[in-house]
């Protein structure tokens, strides 16, 4: 079990000795995940909220086609994701392959369909209690849904927290469209697997460990300012 | 005074409405041409809510009509407020809810300033405005209903017991409100159980059971005596099958 | 779903020998001659050593001396046996934009793919591949630099993801010839140097110590280590063929002779 | 693009086929994500209840700390978990290494932040609610979970879904505690895998399809009962 | 007929309520010694639910204390049954909500069946029995949960407007529940905006406003003329400030 004790010191002598690599490689993680987040929340949200609210024809179908998708698995995602940008698929002129927007793409495709089923979820419920009330004055659909969107924040969070979770810890698309190049498209993720790989468990569990801290600080600043800014009207 | 008013005649004709087969209105007809309060009456479960609804547009008929002049029930929704008895508030502040109303209806922000304003004050909610409006009193939260629908200026408004949770000078203030909005030509719609109040207030009476409109009448005529032996029974307060 | 009946024991393998479907041929036939059912764990040499050395296999199975000698020494192993090779190619673009074509010397190789700055994908994960392939760079005097980052692209996976990454990039790369052969997302790559004795892979087994773990299975590990050195299972290997190509080329027998 | 083509018609031909290699790694994969689910919602759904309607002090951070460990990387959570079930580890005498338990018990842990976090937050609503009412009753604190996750049950469903769907979809763990030992612990993810890292990406994205439709075919089959138990007396 | 209650005296001493710094209920103090009905009259947010929940043990007094008899307000609390202002009702049958609770309160699923049926019928709701409760009409739904705290045969009966959204012939029944309630020896408390009402049923009056007791008086004498000049201007239907 020296592995866990072995792991703390590596992932406190990592935090201490902030190595540009590891600093380079928890930024691009960052910044690969939270965009994709953002890109995925703001196209997620209001097709949600519609599907929630807007009864028609196959709504059914689309609701388990949309809880089905949350489990799209990462490599066919990433594979998928892969022949669309390779040079001789469709957006091979974009030259995207194996830059961190690739990556963006990838964790966007796998982020989108939980926080989507998510937000259906939670809107529906709301739309339960304001639809009558709505319609009464005569809301149109964007209306209501950026009234059900907008009422419903402080529920929409955790979603949303869901979905950045998948996109941190995703490993088995981005390596796939991101190569896991040095200094390029390494993320966390990709480097623990690394690791591992090469026997080197310590590394990558201390690797590991950071990626949870990192979540813990993203967690808190979201949930304070989320929580903030919404407990006063609720 | 009878003004010219765009939205009158209200014409149901031979309306239903049934969920899961089960009638909760059965082939109510009834026209109103005058401008003025109708009230609606009848015990619990009546049918009383569904009705608004279904005038309101809120509500598709399973089969009949329903025309408010030349517009149906979801195109004059537009021109028309409800307050429904069991009050539906955003989770925002007093204020903004009336805010979020206004701004529906097309109102510009100068306008809607002065109009929150205003009709807070009108409830008595002056103090309260900035509070949660979900966390206001009973009475609070149903007197924040009124003015939000107030605030619109509608031709027609639609109140489904707004009074049951207010004091009594709360209630007069409605009650005042009713009377000065009949006084412009306007037209109200208002189920109560308060007979009392409906006596004081209607101009007409729509009297239903189990889904039925059983007797419709001038408010004098029917409170008076009504023609309808339940409905007799009814305003005495006995207990009506 | 029930695994066979009866004993069994654990292997720890790259991932070469799992991929190139020498396993998914071999097994079977060990099973039905001596009833043992072989457990195959595919993973990084790094990790494949890690796993025994805590002993989580019975027997490993893997191609870099140097860490295997480390791992007997170290007293985790009872020995290495020399099982058998295959070899190391240089695969690239078939337009071949730094002329190794017919190279003999793989160094030599490299130094043409270096002064082109031609697109070279290196496995960078430590893996037996990746350590051969730093020596051929050693051997030119210097590794790969980041400022070599625009032509030297380290894709840190297995050799699988490593060939995906060069035929789309058009690079060249360093193989084993099983997953070489094996791969099917070739594209316009193909093999431009082979056959140099720098070039050979050669893999070797080892028991697992009992005298490290005691719950090694070292009987049934032995017979399985015994088996394949035999001239029978020797023959097998041998006789192993994809696409009519053989893969790997038996050694124990002239080992054992030595 | 013809590898697009090419998965379909390898999924149509696998499915036609019906291998029985096929079916067996398909069934593993039920068998063992299924598991794992309802293990993880049997802990994680009174969990995230009681979380939600008990207030003690550190109830905030624990709140974050659940919404964090979404974010827990799988490759981690199989390295801990092969740590712990080595031979040499503490947990090494049950022998569960490499077996399908051992997998269950990875993707168990990866699933039940999720169930406990998404739960926690539905609960909390639910709870804003009847709070008052189930005190006046006198309800202790089990009666209340009970009665919460009961009248929750609906609103529930899509978080258990997202970890089906997490679960089902997830290679990293598995690979590790598993080992993608043939005709033992090979489920659909590491087969992907494997089939890429042999550049039959036209196998690897039929099977891929296959997955999906296999998620789509529990997502129809969970939301119908689920479904029709609940609009009853919603 | 006055029994002897281990729930009496419920002795209210100096509590205050506050939140976020505002005072909801300030420096209350008063003892009710007898069974019977009393009423809590006061206009909309004096703080009418709040002193409610605050006997019912389910606020906590930020200062000052509560006891009924020997016990705290929490622990009391078992003996007693609550019907709050807004319905709150579970997302079963009519029938499963009463179960629910009357499980809760550990009865034994005899005697569980038994009474469910029989309070239904007593709330006119036997054919909504398997219905969805929050599909109820607003009375039949506040039928409900007065049906529901009888099923429990507490001691002790809080009711906030409890017939606000009630027929005529609902609220009679409710009216007859509280006096039959109260010939048994068992305490109700209430709070109404129906001033007739409380003129009909109170024994004892509790007036109050901004979150004060301003008067707590016999009926008898409150009714006759408080004296308390706001009290007398409420009475009265008129505004108080
Ligand atoms: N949680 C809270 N936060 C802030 N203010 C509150 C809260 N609860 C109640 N209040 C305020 O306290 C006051 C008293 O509320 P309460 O519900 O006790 O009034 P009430 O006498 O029952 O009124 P009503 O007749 O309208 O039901 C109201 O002004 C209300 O807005
Ligand atoms: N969605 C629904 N599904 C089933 N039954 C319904 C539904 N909506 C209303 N009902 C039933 O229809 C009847 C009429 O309801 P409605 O709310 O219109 O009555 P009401 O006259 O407003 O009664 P109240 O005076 O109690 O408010 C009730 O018995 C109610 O239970
Ligand atoms: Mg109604
Ligand atoms: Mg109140």
């Amino acid at each position: 079990m020296d592995e866990f004790s072995n792991a703390s010191r590596t992932a406190l002598h990592l935090l201490a000795e902030m190595h540009p690599d590891l600093i380079e490689i928890v930024l691009l993680s960052l910044r690969v995940s939270l965009s994709a987040v953002v890109l995925a929340a703001l196209l997620a949200l209001p097709l949600g909220a519609f599907v929630a609210l807007k009864p028609f024809p196959g709504r059914r179908g689309i609701v388990i086609l949309m809880n089905a998708l949350m489990s799209l698995p990462p490599v066919v995602v990433g594979l998928v994701i892969y022949l669309l940008l390779s040079r001789t698929g469709p957006f091979g002129v974009t030259g995207l392959l194996f830059t961190p927007a690739a990556m963006i793409i990838a964790q966007c495709v796998l982020v989108f369909p939980i926080i989507a089923a998510l937000t259906r979820q939670t809107v529906f419920d709301l739309h339960e209690e304001y639809d009558e009330y709505l319609r009464s004055l005569g809301a149109g659909t964007w209306q209501k849904i950026t009234t059900l969107l907008w009422d419903g924040r402080a529920r929409l969070l955790t979603g949303i927290l869901a979905g950045f979770g998948r996109a941190i810890a995703e490993v088995g698309a981005v390596i796939i469209v991101g190569g896991n190049i040095v200094h390029s498209t390494r993320v966390m993720t990709t480097t623990i697997a690394l690791e591992t790989s090469k026997g080197d468990l310590g590394m990558a569990l201390g690797l590991g460990i950071i990626l949870v801290l990192i979540a813990v600080v993203v967690n808190t600043a979201v949930v304070t300012i989320g929580g903030s800014a919404s407990r006063r009207t609720l | 005074m009878r003004l010219q008013h765009d939205m009158l005649p209200l014409v149901v004709s031979h309306v239903s409405y049934r969920v899961d087969g089960k009638a909760i209105i059965e082939e109510v007809s009834f026209a109103i041409n005058d401008p003025g309060l109708t009230v609606l009456l009848g015990p619990n479960g009546a049918g009383k809510s569904s009705l608004l609804k279904l005038c309101h547009g809120l509500l598709p008929p399973s089969s009949g009509s329903i025309r408010w002049g030349d517009a149906d029930a979801r195109t004059a929704r537009q021109k028309q407020a409800m307050v429904f008895q069991r009050p539906v508030l955003l989770r925002r502040s007093a204020a903004e809810n009336i805010d979020h109303a206004l701004k529906l209806r097309g109102a510009s922000a100068a306008e809607r300033a002065g109009v929150i304003e205003e009709s807070l004050a009108w409830a008595g909610l002056g103090d309260v405005a900035n509070m949660p409006a979900r966390k206001l009193s009973g009475g609070e939260q149903q007197s924040l209903t009124i003015a939000r629908a107030w605030a619109l200026n509608p031709e027609v408004l639609l109140l489904d017991e707004p009074t049951a949770n207010l004091d009594p000078s709360a209630t007069r203030r409605v009650e005042n409100l009713i009377r000065s909005f009949a006084a412009t030509g306007r037209k109200i719609i208002m189920a109560t159980h308060n007979i009392a109040q409906a006596r004081r207030l209607a101009d007409e009476v729509l009297f239903m059971n189990h889904g039925r409109l059983l007797e419709h009448a001038p408010a004098e005529r029917f409170m008076g005596g009504p023609s309808n032996p339940l409905a007799a029974r009814f305003i005495a307060g006995e207990l009506v099958e | 779903l029930s695994s066979p009946k009866g004993p069994s024991i654990t292997v720890a393998s790259t991932t070469s020998t799992e991929n190139s479907g020498l396993f998914g041929y071999l097994l079977p036939i060990f099973m039905t001659e001596t009833g043992i059912n072989v457990r195959v764990v595919a993973v990084g040499t790094g990790q494949a050593i890690r796993m025994a050395m805590k002993g989580d296999a019975d027997v490993l199975l893997v191609h870099h001396r140097a860490s295997e000698e480390k791992f007997v020494n170290e007293g985790y192993g009872v020995e290495r046996t020399a099982l058998m090779h295959n070899d190391f190619v240089i695969v690239g673009p078939a337009s071949d934009p730094a002329g190794i074509k017919g190279t003999e010397d793989p160094a030599d190789a490299l130094r043409r793919i270096r002064s082109s700055r031609a697109t070279f994908v290196s496995r960078g994960d430590d893996s037996g591949t990746h350590k051969r392939e730093l020596g051929l760079w050693k051997a030119l005097g210097s590794l790969p630099r980041n400022d070599d980052a625009d032509w030297y692209r380290e894709s840190g996976a297995g050799q699988g993801a490593t060939l995906n990454i060069a035929s789309e990039v058009d690079g060249y790369c360093l193989s084993d010839r099983a997953t070489w052969v094996k791969f099917a997302n070739k594209r316009n790559l193909e093999i431009l140097v082979q056959g140099d004795p720098q070039l050979l892979n050669p893999y070797s087994l080892i028991l697992v110590s009992k005298q490290k773990h005691p719950h090694v299975r070292t009987a049934e590990g032995q017979q399985f280590i015994d088996w394949l050195t035999s001239e029978h299972g020797q023959e097998l290997i041998a006789a192993y063929r994809v696409d009519g190509q053989q893969l790997f080329f038996p050694d124990a027998l002239e080992a054992a002779k030595e």
